[in-house]
């Protein structure tokens, strides 16, 4: 059966390991002839720049995910941690407006907040035990209630042009995003932390009687993730400019998707950023180019559900594919 | 260490702790508008809890197999532009009533036919669903609001023997699902599944199809959901049924269920959990709140509950603990 | 009753069942012995409608039968209860035994006749001496008493053979006679049973055939009375095991490691006193239930210690979590493997290392080693033996029981620990296997690590152990130097001199 | 005799650390391509080649992005916009951004990479807008903000074409407080507000504060009711405010949108009358659409704020090509907008798009 060399050229697609990528690649190959100005730096320079604030939620979020957790919450935590900066740094109505350390006081109130969220999951999901899924569905609410009661709905405007240059040159978001990626790569692959966090994940209770820290682990994990998600906040809030308090409402299931996409698995014990990347990268390329070949916004949702399946399905398959052989 | 007793009382209150929250959120809101406790009003709460009820039902059947069913509010969105379509194109409104529940039906079987037969993670699959269905709906609608005519409003205005018609659908809902779950084979099968698929399958349970009901009836109940919310607000916005999915879960996880399957019932628990919410929402209603609090009250008081039920969770595991010698057995 | 006829079976092009022949007569009980891998299993799935055969038949009453699944086989009159038991513990007892078909009230009504269905649980646990009420939930209940349930389900299902695996590993020895007595019964009654299991004494006594399965043929089947113990394992290894425990190879010192002063938790244990020394290797002997594991667990940390004071090393580690008392040299093997013991998905490697990483660091930022963390797997695979067709980054629920248990010592040996708390390590491995560890343990009491023992087996304590404590209500009762080891004086302690039932 | 073996590469799950080499070297190649790409591609920033220059002959391309289609005022005016450009020959290119800001920028990047000679936006609030403003200023495309204006910010040069929400609303609710003053009593007033993170929403509910205030006499406000533009919400909430004071009788909604809600719930408590009647609960609205048109028409309205969609689509369009040609053209175009009411109603008639969608 597999002697076809066409099934057989499938199958080792499929067991390939960086898939996403190759999708993502061959997607692009073949949308680039029909699409105009698909192919293009200004618009490899659109994609990056719509990416990378999600890269970097994403990244946090599958640490999560890694540990067995999950995190509904990380882009309520974008909107607030907005909100904050805004606060801290805008010439309009900023606390330190005008002051010369606005700018670092800004950055640094919106990381130690968001942090601080992060902390807060962390600590109903191990010290109160509440399952992390009905845990973050709460501080979701209670945080972007939160972000639109402080601003009474308004956007901060009027940000510091040192702030703002975060999100208007592309090489200094892009490096941002990069360099976290790449230190949340690394740990997860060479260091102690990431061998605990999938041992936690893959059994927590295996892993307590290893003497791993699960709790401290977990926590620290849920905290990561809150500051990864400030740090998305700084790239979305100088991307737009403003402190907002819906920054990043509807990203959420975005974010989830393009994880899943990459591979890591909702049960915990599975993932890596690389996937994370590329399910990001994947997802803003079908956005990208059907907008570019003019579909309505309906068509678009409607066919990141099939992309989002598709991916599901082939990671199935692949599963079978693999315990098969 | 806490004496017998004091452990034993404190023990059934915590057993009790959602529904002690409950009485805590009447009491709270009753003293403060005597407008709140009126019987008009507490119908007025059922009305206004039966579409996210009767959603919650659905999704009780789907967490109780260890399940996620994220599209609901797509389905009921999905529904809702399909019946108001046919509806303003001249149909028989009995007709687009069925039509209205197939559809939910169809998208719950289309989620269970990927989970079960081709094995992939519910949270992925209705995930994916719920984009295709809030684009399919959008496409439908056109993406703009549509007003239906009168028979929704009629549905929802209606009262039988006194109680409006939107109540005794959920009643009927909620009884039809707490006599499945509780009473008969297929129920007890569910609870069975979701505490151990592997070992349901050993017993013999047809494992494929009990899930595979289960999505169904989510998709029936989400259907079943937009036609309640349509006789409430006879109109189908755009943003229909958006964000249910998480107000359905909390609702069930409120009244007890257990996101890891096997544990939960809907009654009294999930149609508790619903209740209670809507109540929240009402209460500040009626006490004229700043808007910009509600969502702060409503998580506050969600996280309280949930909160109560870990606790109570640990409590009983502590409780519920092997004891390898009682004081009684002196030697 | 039921016969086999040429069964073959492969899985992946590995031949697991080789033209196996074997037939169960009405009101015969048929032990099945092997060790691990030896097919026993897929044995058993291909009769329970699990597995398919490639090739062969069976014959149920001279007719042929081939059930495609669980259901056909109980159709068939024929019950399988797996090790792992199949109740579900949030449904009641009468639920559970009716699960896969219910009592119906009327045809056309999908409710279940509660009514009818509690009459007959009440008899169907009347007949297994359970004396619970039909609608307790199962998480109320004990190890020993679910498997009765289970058995009441196989009566429920007018099951004619029952095929038992490895039925009394969690149950205690009270338990396990009660039973063997039900099992008597059943037999009386017409019933076929197999029985399949590592504990040979326990096949020995209860089966009238033996079968014995080695790398998936038939090496012989024989009534159980032309067998003796160290012919079956002779049989099942497929060489002569001279002697079934290492020899040893140093003395315990007098040096004092791990000393337990007063140890109580209120509910679980108390008045816990013992002090054990460099290389001495200390049994815990007791019924399950006893207190044994719990004490364990209390010992290293996972459980709260209300009172009393524990000292390693004449430091007291009472206050310390686990993770601090593993630093400072303590180690333990949980009972249950699997939920505990392991990552299932996780690889070899990790799990070999997930102790020790924090030691294989290059600096403080948490680094890993890499050189270093693959030579100590290296090293550790080679130190316990593990099967050498393992790849590292294989996932270890590929492995064998005994080859997990193997990464589960090598885990801790890598931590060179001065105290090893081990809880049933043998449980549920096989001949060759059990053999390693005990080698293990010889060696690491050889290189002055303290041993606690905790086992069922009264015949491995007496093998191993350089003296033996016997526990009972969550106290020590006894406390038996090598001299006076006598089982029938372990069992007097462990029962309160009731003897058995 | 050993049985076969398994080849041990192919078992299981790929091990990262010892994946093969090509494949994983092919990915860190294209991951450091990618972010390589973005860092030299931002300096290229400025060589996007400026796609303002007159288009002799050459047919237009105009790009139009809306926020939402959410409400039919944004049907109608993306509609209207459509015939416009249809009209005078012009091609579209047309993207919605669904309510996400962060989409909405790309969207428009878009735009500049298709070369589109000009833009129609309508932002999702006046700040989010800017960076879009801005992409299209460097590439030199003309940028014309329907309905919704930015907020001030150096070197960012737009065109907006606006009705004011706050002060047309001020203008609607003055109008429904007239007519409460005529009937010589004091009336309890109810406000459905829209969603909080909708800047228009606020812009009507602040209209509203301004225009209730000082008037306790006349309108006593005692029910605020968020609605987060959900119809169910509203109805509930209506409902709600209805059991705390069952004699409000005056209404003033956020949008259009929520009257069949409003409606039933003034149905349910038997409270819905015709204007004159007994017991006819002061309704007022905003945005002139078609639900409001027919209960204008069917004399149970009071009065709504309605924005002219056909004169903003208009002079987008044309603001559009002035600027295209070299033409000077103000940075603030005002839609005057206007409340219809029954006094009104058969000379307002013409310019109230919800009469004209209900007509088709």
């Amino acid at each position: 059966m597999a002697s076809l060399p066409a099934l057989r050229l499938l199958k080792r697609a499929l067991l390939a390991d960086h898939l996403v990528l190759w999708l993502c690649l061959v997607y692009s190959a073949a949308l680039a002839p029909f699409t105009p100005g698909f192919a293009s730096w200004g618009n490899l320079q659109t994609i990056l720049a719509y990416a990378m604030p999600i890269l970097v939620v994403s990244v946090g979020l599958t640490l999560v995910l890694i540990v067995g957790g999950i995190d509904l919450s990380v882009t309520s935590i974008v909107a607030l941690a907005s909100v904050v900066g805004g606060k801290v740094m805008s010439a309009d109505e900023g606390w330190l407006a005008g002051h010369a350390l606005a700018v670092p006081a800004g950055l640094l109130a919106m990381l130690s907040v968001s942090a601080g969220l992060g902390a807060i999951n962390g600590l109903a999901v191990t010290a109160c035990r509440i399952p992390p899924f009905i845990a973050t569905l709460t501080t979701m609410m209670l945080v972007s209630g939160l972000a639109i009661w402080l601003t009474l709905s308004r956007k901060i405007g009027g940000l510091p042009p040192g702030f703002v240059r975060l999100g208007q040159e592309l090489w200094l978001a892009g490096m941002t995003a990069g360099v976290t990626t790449w230190l949340a790569h690394l740990a997860l692959s060479c260091t102690l932390y990431g061998k605990w966090l999938y041992a936690i994940g893959h059994n927590a209770r295996a892993a307590s009687v290893s003497g791993v820290p699960v709790a401290r682990v977990t926590f620290f994990t849920y905290v990561v993730s809150g500051w990864f998600a400030g740090l998305a906040a700084i790239l979305f809030t100088a991307g737009l400019e403003t402190g907002n308090p819906e920054m990043a409402r509807d990203n959420l299931l975005d974010v989830v998707g393009a994880v899943v996409i990459g591979g890591t698995s909702l049960y915990g014990g599975r993932g890596r950023v690389s996937g994370t990347v590329f399910g990001v990268l994947f997802l803003a390329l079908v956005d990208n180019s059907l907008n570019l070949l003019g579909l309505t916004f309906y068509t678009i949702t409607m066919v990141k559900g099939g992309a989002i399946l598709a991916a599901a399905l082939t990671d199935a398959l692949r599963n079978r594919l693999l315990t098969q052989e | 260490m806490t004496s017998p007793i004091a452990s034993h009382l404190g023990l059934r209150v915590l057993h009790q702790a959602s529904l002690l929250l409950f009485a805590v959120v009447l009491v709270v809101f009753g003293m403060l508008s005597p407008a709140f406790l009126q019987t008009s009003n507490m119908v007025n709460i059922l009305i206004q809890t039966s579409s996210t009820g009767i959603l919650a039902v659905g999704m009780t059947f789907v967490l109780l197999t260890a399940g996620v069913d994220l599209s609901v509010g797509a389905i009921m969105f999905v529904a809702a532009a399909v019946g108001g379509k046919l509806i303003l194109g001249g149909w028989a409104f009995g007709g687009v009533l069925a039509i209205m529940l197939g559809i939910g039906v169809l998208f719950g079987a289309l989620n269970a036919l990927f989970i079960t037969r081709l094995a992939i993670m519910a949270f992925v699959v209705t995930l994916a669903t719920r984009y295709f269905g809030r684009g399919l709906g959008l496409r439908i609608t056109e993406t703009r609001a549509m007003n239906l005519p009168e028979s929704f409003y009629e549905l929802g205005a209606a009262r039988l023997l006194g109680v409006p018609v939107p109540v005794l659908i959920f009643a009927g809902v909620v009884l039809l699902a707490h006599l499945a779950l509780t009473r008969t084979p297929f129920g007890r099968q569910v609870y069975a599944v979701g505490t151990d698929v592997e070992a349901a399958r050993k017993a013999g349970i047809n494992t494929g199809a009990v899930r595979f009901s289960v999505y169904a009836i989510c998709g029936l109940c989400a259907a079943a959901a937009g036609i309640v919310a349509l006789s409430q607000a006879p109109a189908v916005s755009p943003s229909f049924g958006n964000n249910r999915e998480f107000m359905a879960i909390a609702a069930a996880v409120l009244g007890g269920t257990s996101l890891f399957g096997g544990r939960g019932a809907v009654f009294p628990g999930t149609v508790l959990g619903a209740v209670l919410i809507q109540t929240i929402e009402n209460g500040l209603n009626v006490l004229n709140v700043n808007p910009y609090l509600y969502p702060l009250i409503t998580s506050g008081v969600i996280f309280v509950a949930v909160l109560l039920d870990a606790i109570r969770s640990r409590v009983l595991a502590q409780a519920n603990r092997r004891r390898i010698y009682t004081v009684a057995q002196p030697d | 009753m039921i016969e086999f006829a040429h069964i073959e079976k492969s899985f992946f092009g590995v031949n697991v069942l080789k033209d196996v022949s074997l037939a169960v007569k009405p009101g015969q009980t048929v032990g099945l012995v092997g060790e691990n891998g030896a097919g026993k299993s897929t044995l058993m799935n291909i009769l329970g409608g699990n597995v398919r055969a490639d090739a062969g038949e069976m014959r149920l009453d001279g007719q042929p039968y081939a059930p495609d699944s669980p259901r056909d086989a109980e159709r068939a009159g024929i019950a399988f209860i797996h090790q792992e038991l199949n109740l579900f513990s949030t449904l009641s007892i009468a639920e559970n035994l009716f699960i896969g078909g219910f009592p119906r009230s009327r045809s056309w009504l999908p409710f279940i006749n509660r009514r009818q269905m509690l009459q007959r649980t009440r008899s169907l646990l009347a007949e297994v001496n359970l004396p619970h009420a039909p609608d307790t939930l199962i998480e109320r209940l004990s190890a020993g008493e679910r498997q009765l349930v289970e058995i009441a389900k196989a009566l429920a299902l007018d099951a004619r053979l029952i095929i038992l695996d490895e039925p009394t590993t969690s149950l205690t020895a009270r338990e396990t006679e009660r039973l063997f007595a039900i099992l008597a019964r059943l037999r009386a009654r017409g019933l076929s049973l197999i029985y399949i299991s590592h504990s040979l004494d326990h096949v020995l006594r209860l089966c009238d055939q033996i079968v014995v399965l080695r790398d998936g043929a038939v090496v012989a089947n024989e009534p159980a009375v032309r067998f003796a113990m160290d012919r079956l394992v002779s049989l099942m290894v497929g060489r002569e095991i001279t002697q079934l425990f290492p020899p040893r190879a140093a003395r315990p010192t007098k040096e004092v490691v791990l000393d337990v002063r007063d140890v109580a938790q209120p509910g679980i244990v108390r008045g816990i006193a013992f002090q054990l020394c460099r290389g001495e290797v200390l049994g815990l002997s007791g019924l399950m239930g006893a207190g044994r594991s719990e004490l364990a667990r209390i010992l290293f940390g996972l459980d709260p210690c209300a009172a009393g004071d524990i000292r390693l090393e004449g430091e007291s580690i009472r206050h310390l979590p686990a993770s601090e008392r593993i630093e400072r040299g303590l180690a333990f093997l949980t009972e249950d493997r699997r939920a505990e013991g392991l990552c299932p998905e996780a690889s070899i490697a990790d799990n070999v290392t997930l102790v020790a990483l924090p030691r294989l660091l290059r600096s403080w930022l948490g680094w890993l080693d890499r050189p270093r963390v693959a030579a100590e797997v290296r090293r550790m695979r080679e130190a316990v033996k593990l099967t050498p067709t393992a790849r590292d980054g294989q996932p270890v629920k590929t492995l064998s029981g005994g080859n997990q248990q193997k990464v589960v010592l090598a885990k801790w040996l890598l931590q060179e620990p001065k105290v090893f708390l081990l809880d049933e390590p043998t449980r549920g491995i096989d001949v060759g296997a059990r053999y390693e560890v005990y080698r293990l343990i010889r060696q690491l009491a050889a290189r002055g690590t303290g041993v606690l023992l905790i086992s069922s087996e009264v015949e491995e304590l007496l093998g191993m152990c350089d003296r033996i404590l016997v526990m009972r209500g969550g106290a020590i009762r006894d406390t038996i130097e090598p001299h006076e080891f006598d089982r029938e004086r372990i069992l007097r302690a462990a029962l309160h001199h009731g003897g058995l039932a | 005799m050993k049985p076969l073996r398994r080849h041990p590469h192919s078992v299981l799950h790929p091990d990262p650390s010892r994946a093969a080499g090509p494949a994983r070297l092919a990915a860190r190649l294209t991951a450091s391509l990618l972010i390589a790409a973005c860092v030299v591609g931002c300096n290229k920033s400025d060589s996007t080649s400026p796609a303002g220059e007159e288009p002799a002959g050459k047919q237009l391309t105009v790009g139009v992005n809306f926020e939402t289609l959410q409400t039919e005022y944004w049907v109608a005016g993306f509609e209207a916009i459509k015939a416009e450009l249809k009209g005078r020959n012009i091609r579209i290119v047309e993207s919605i951004a669904d309510g996400d800001s962060n989409r909405q920028l790309q969207q428009v990047r878009t735009f500049v990479t298709r070369k589109v000679d000009g833009i129609i936006l309508v932002p999702k609030d006046a700040k989010t807008c800017i960076p879009a403003i801005k992409a299209a200023n460097e590439a030199g495309i003309p940028i014309v903000l329907f309905n919704r204006p930015a907020a001030e910010a150096q070197g960012v040069r737009s065109i907006a074409v606006v009705a004011d929400n706050r002060k047309l609303t001020r203008e609607t609710v003055e109008f429904m407080i007239g007519e409460a003053r005529k009937t010589g009593k004091q009336h309890k007033g109810l406000v459905i507000v829209g969603d909080l993170g909708d800047i228009n929403a606020i812009g009507r509910r602040e209209g509203f504060y301004d225009a209730v205030k000082g008037q306790e006499a006349v309108v006593n406000v005692v029910a605020e009711v968020p609605s987060e533009w959900n119809q169910e919400k509203a109805r509930s909430g209506v409902v709600n405010a209805l059991q705390a004071h069952p004699d409000i009788s005056f209404i003033f909604s956020s949008s259009d949108f929520l009257f069949p809600s409003v409606v039933a719930a003034l149905k349910s408590a038997n409270k819905y009358h015709k204007l004159g009647e007994l017991g006819h609960v002061i309704l007022g609205g905003f945005d002139g659409d078609a639900t409001a048109y027919q209960m204008l028409v069917d004399g149970y309205l009071d009065a709504t704020g309605v924005q002219d969609v056909y004169f903003e689509a208009e002079r987008s369009v044309q603001a559009l090509l002035d600027r295209l040609a070299g033409k000077e053209v103000p940075s603030l175009i005002r839609d005057p907008g206007f409340v219809i009411h029954q006094g009104n109603l058969e000379a307002k008639r013409e310019r109230m798009w919800g009469a004209q969608v209900g007509r088709k």
